[in-house]
């Protein structure tokens, strides 16, 4: 397996996960992304989303990228970041080496059509502050995920 | 290589009750699938879906009970879930589902319905 | 930061986590082995004993290998195995490149003298079924940590 | 970068109850030291931890709590640990300190020891 193509993030990323694309280590690595985000300071409903994002994204490279083969190397990067608005957050991007698609036919469907799949995109726009998809280099996509920890409004505590 | 999830299947009178455990997400969802088939063979007139002890559902998951919905209305039966913890809840509304749904408190509100 | 001398195991792990040596990230890096272990048909006891030790040496990287430097990198591997007895488990490989120590070196204190620390190891040892400290061949240490999943023969399997 | 550990501390008369929220691990337990330290500086006559919202607990958490064992001790003043979640529990088995420490079930017990 080759490694990732370098990020866009000048900086080493403080955690890097390769797994492979098999549908068990979905779990832990959302545990993971969660445990992590709320070491950055979101509160647990925030951390509920970035998993469930990561976990959205996962699943549309193995079911699309990979036709579900379980041997595919997935790399999920973590980094804190801080943006210019003072406030801190967390940037998760997702590489794979799996079909390329242009990142212009990759969008939620319209809602109100009720039936079964076409959700994950509309949930991983609907919860992530900034969501990028591009091809990388020669095989495969890159997702980068960005959410901001907002100026927390008054009620809801940061998390422990 | 890892332990199937458990979904726990009650019939009282012409309910059936689907009751899965644990995480349903896409390596989980196969399993909910086939058990909702089975249950939903029969016909019942109503099926409920008891998810108070699922702590994490992703857009497979939602997608299967899409599919047990339409199923259930093609046949002229009544499904209701129940139980829904905050996080699981917060899928449905993302997903713009929740009012597509009957959806009750718990199980003997369900049973009521 | 250079990739860790290829592991003892010939075939690539199932997940492969780089981390900094950030004692914020430990909780995290707990979150996704109990997850896997969870999915590898571990008990929630056995899951946060793995977890324990698998935090109990990341600590001891952090202050002994790196004397409390966060910006260290640490390698943590992730296989589920298949012992001989056909019974399954996990195995987990930490890595970094931090002071090397004699293995011989690194061994758990006599429980009956009360005082504060020197439980890390004893801990390892006590919940995991085998455990390995080794020098990596230029720099750094390896540690493998073994956890068969039941039906193990009465009597802990050999400690380091 | 990261929030700080919520650790409450209140007085009821001669005893000090210091209850730490969250996971004590080798990111948190300095605070939880630094906390207890002042908490032990007036020399109350008992000091009470109550570990009932602590989650997890590593052998940083532990030795913090054998350094303030030892300090009451010199101290003269007693002191209880209490509402011990079972993987927390294990942790001092493990170790082998369960039976060093007074450990009680709730803080209730705790202050009536
Ligand atoms: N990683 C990916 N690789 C290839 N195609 C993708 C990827 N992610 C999303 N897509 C495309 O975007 C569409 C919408 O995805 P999604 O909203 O998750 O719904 P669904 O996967 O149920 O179709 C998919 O049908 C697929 O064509
Ligand atoms: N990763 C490591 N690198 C260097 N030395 C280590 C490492 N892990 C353990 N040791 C050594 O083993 C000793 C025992 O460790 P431990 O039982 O965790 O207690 P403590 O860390 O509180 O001393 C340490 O004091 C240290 O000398």
């Amino acid at each position: 397996m080759n490694r990732p193509s370098p990020s866009p993030y000048t900086s080493a990323p403080d955690l890097h996960l390769r797994l492979v694309s098999d549908p068990n280590y979905l779990s832990g690595t959302r545990e993971l992304v969660a445990g992590v985000a709320k070491r950055l300071g979101f509160g647990e409903e925030a951390c509920g989303h970035i998993a469930l994002a990561v976990d959205e994204a996962l699943c549309n490279i193995i079911r699309h990228g990979y036709d579900k083969r379980r041997d595919g190397p997935i790399w999920v990067s973590l980094w804190p970041s801080a943006d210019g608005n003072g406030s801190a957050g967390i940037t998760v991007v997702i590489e794979d080496e799996a079909k390329q698609i242009d990142p212009g036919a990759i969008k939620g469907r319209n809602l109100d059509d009720i039936r079964p799949g076409g959700l994950g995109v509309h949930i991983i726009k609907e919860v992530m502050d900034e969501v990028r998809y591009e091809k990388r280099d020669k095989v495969g996509m890159r997702l980068t995920l960005i959410k901001h920890r907002a100026a927390v409004p008054a009620g809801k505590g940061g998390g422990a | 290589m890892s332990e199937e999830m458990r979904v726990d299947v009650t019939r009282e009178g012409d309910t059936v009750v689907v009751a899965p455990v644990g995480e349903v997400d896409l390596s989980r969802s196969p399993r909910l699938r086939s058990v909702l088939r089975e249950a939903q063979a029969s016909r019942p007139k109503r099926v409920v879906i008891d998810l108070s002890e699922v702590e994490y559902m992703d857009s497979s998951g939602v997608a299967t009970l899409v599919e047990a919905f339409q199923v259930a209305r093609r046949n002229g039966s009544k499904m209701v879930l129940c139980g829904l913890m905050d996080r699981v809840k917060s899928i449905f509304e993302i997903a713009r589902l929740d009012t597509i749904f009957t959806i009750t408190a718990n199980r003997e509100a369900a049973l009521r319905s």
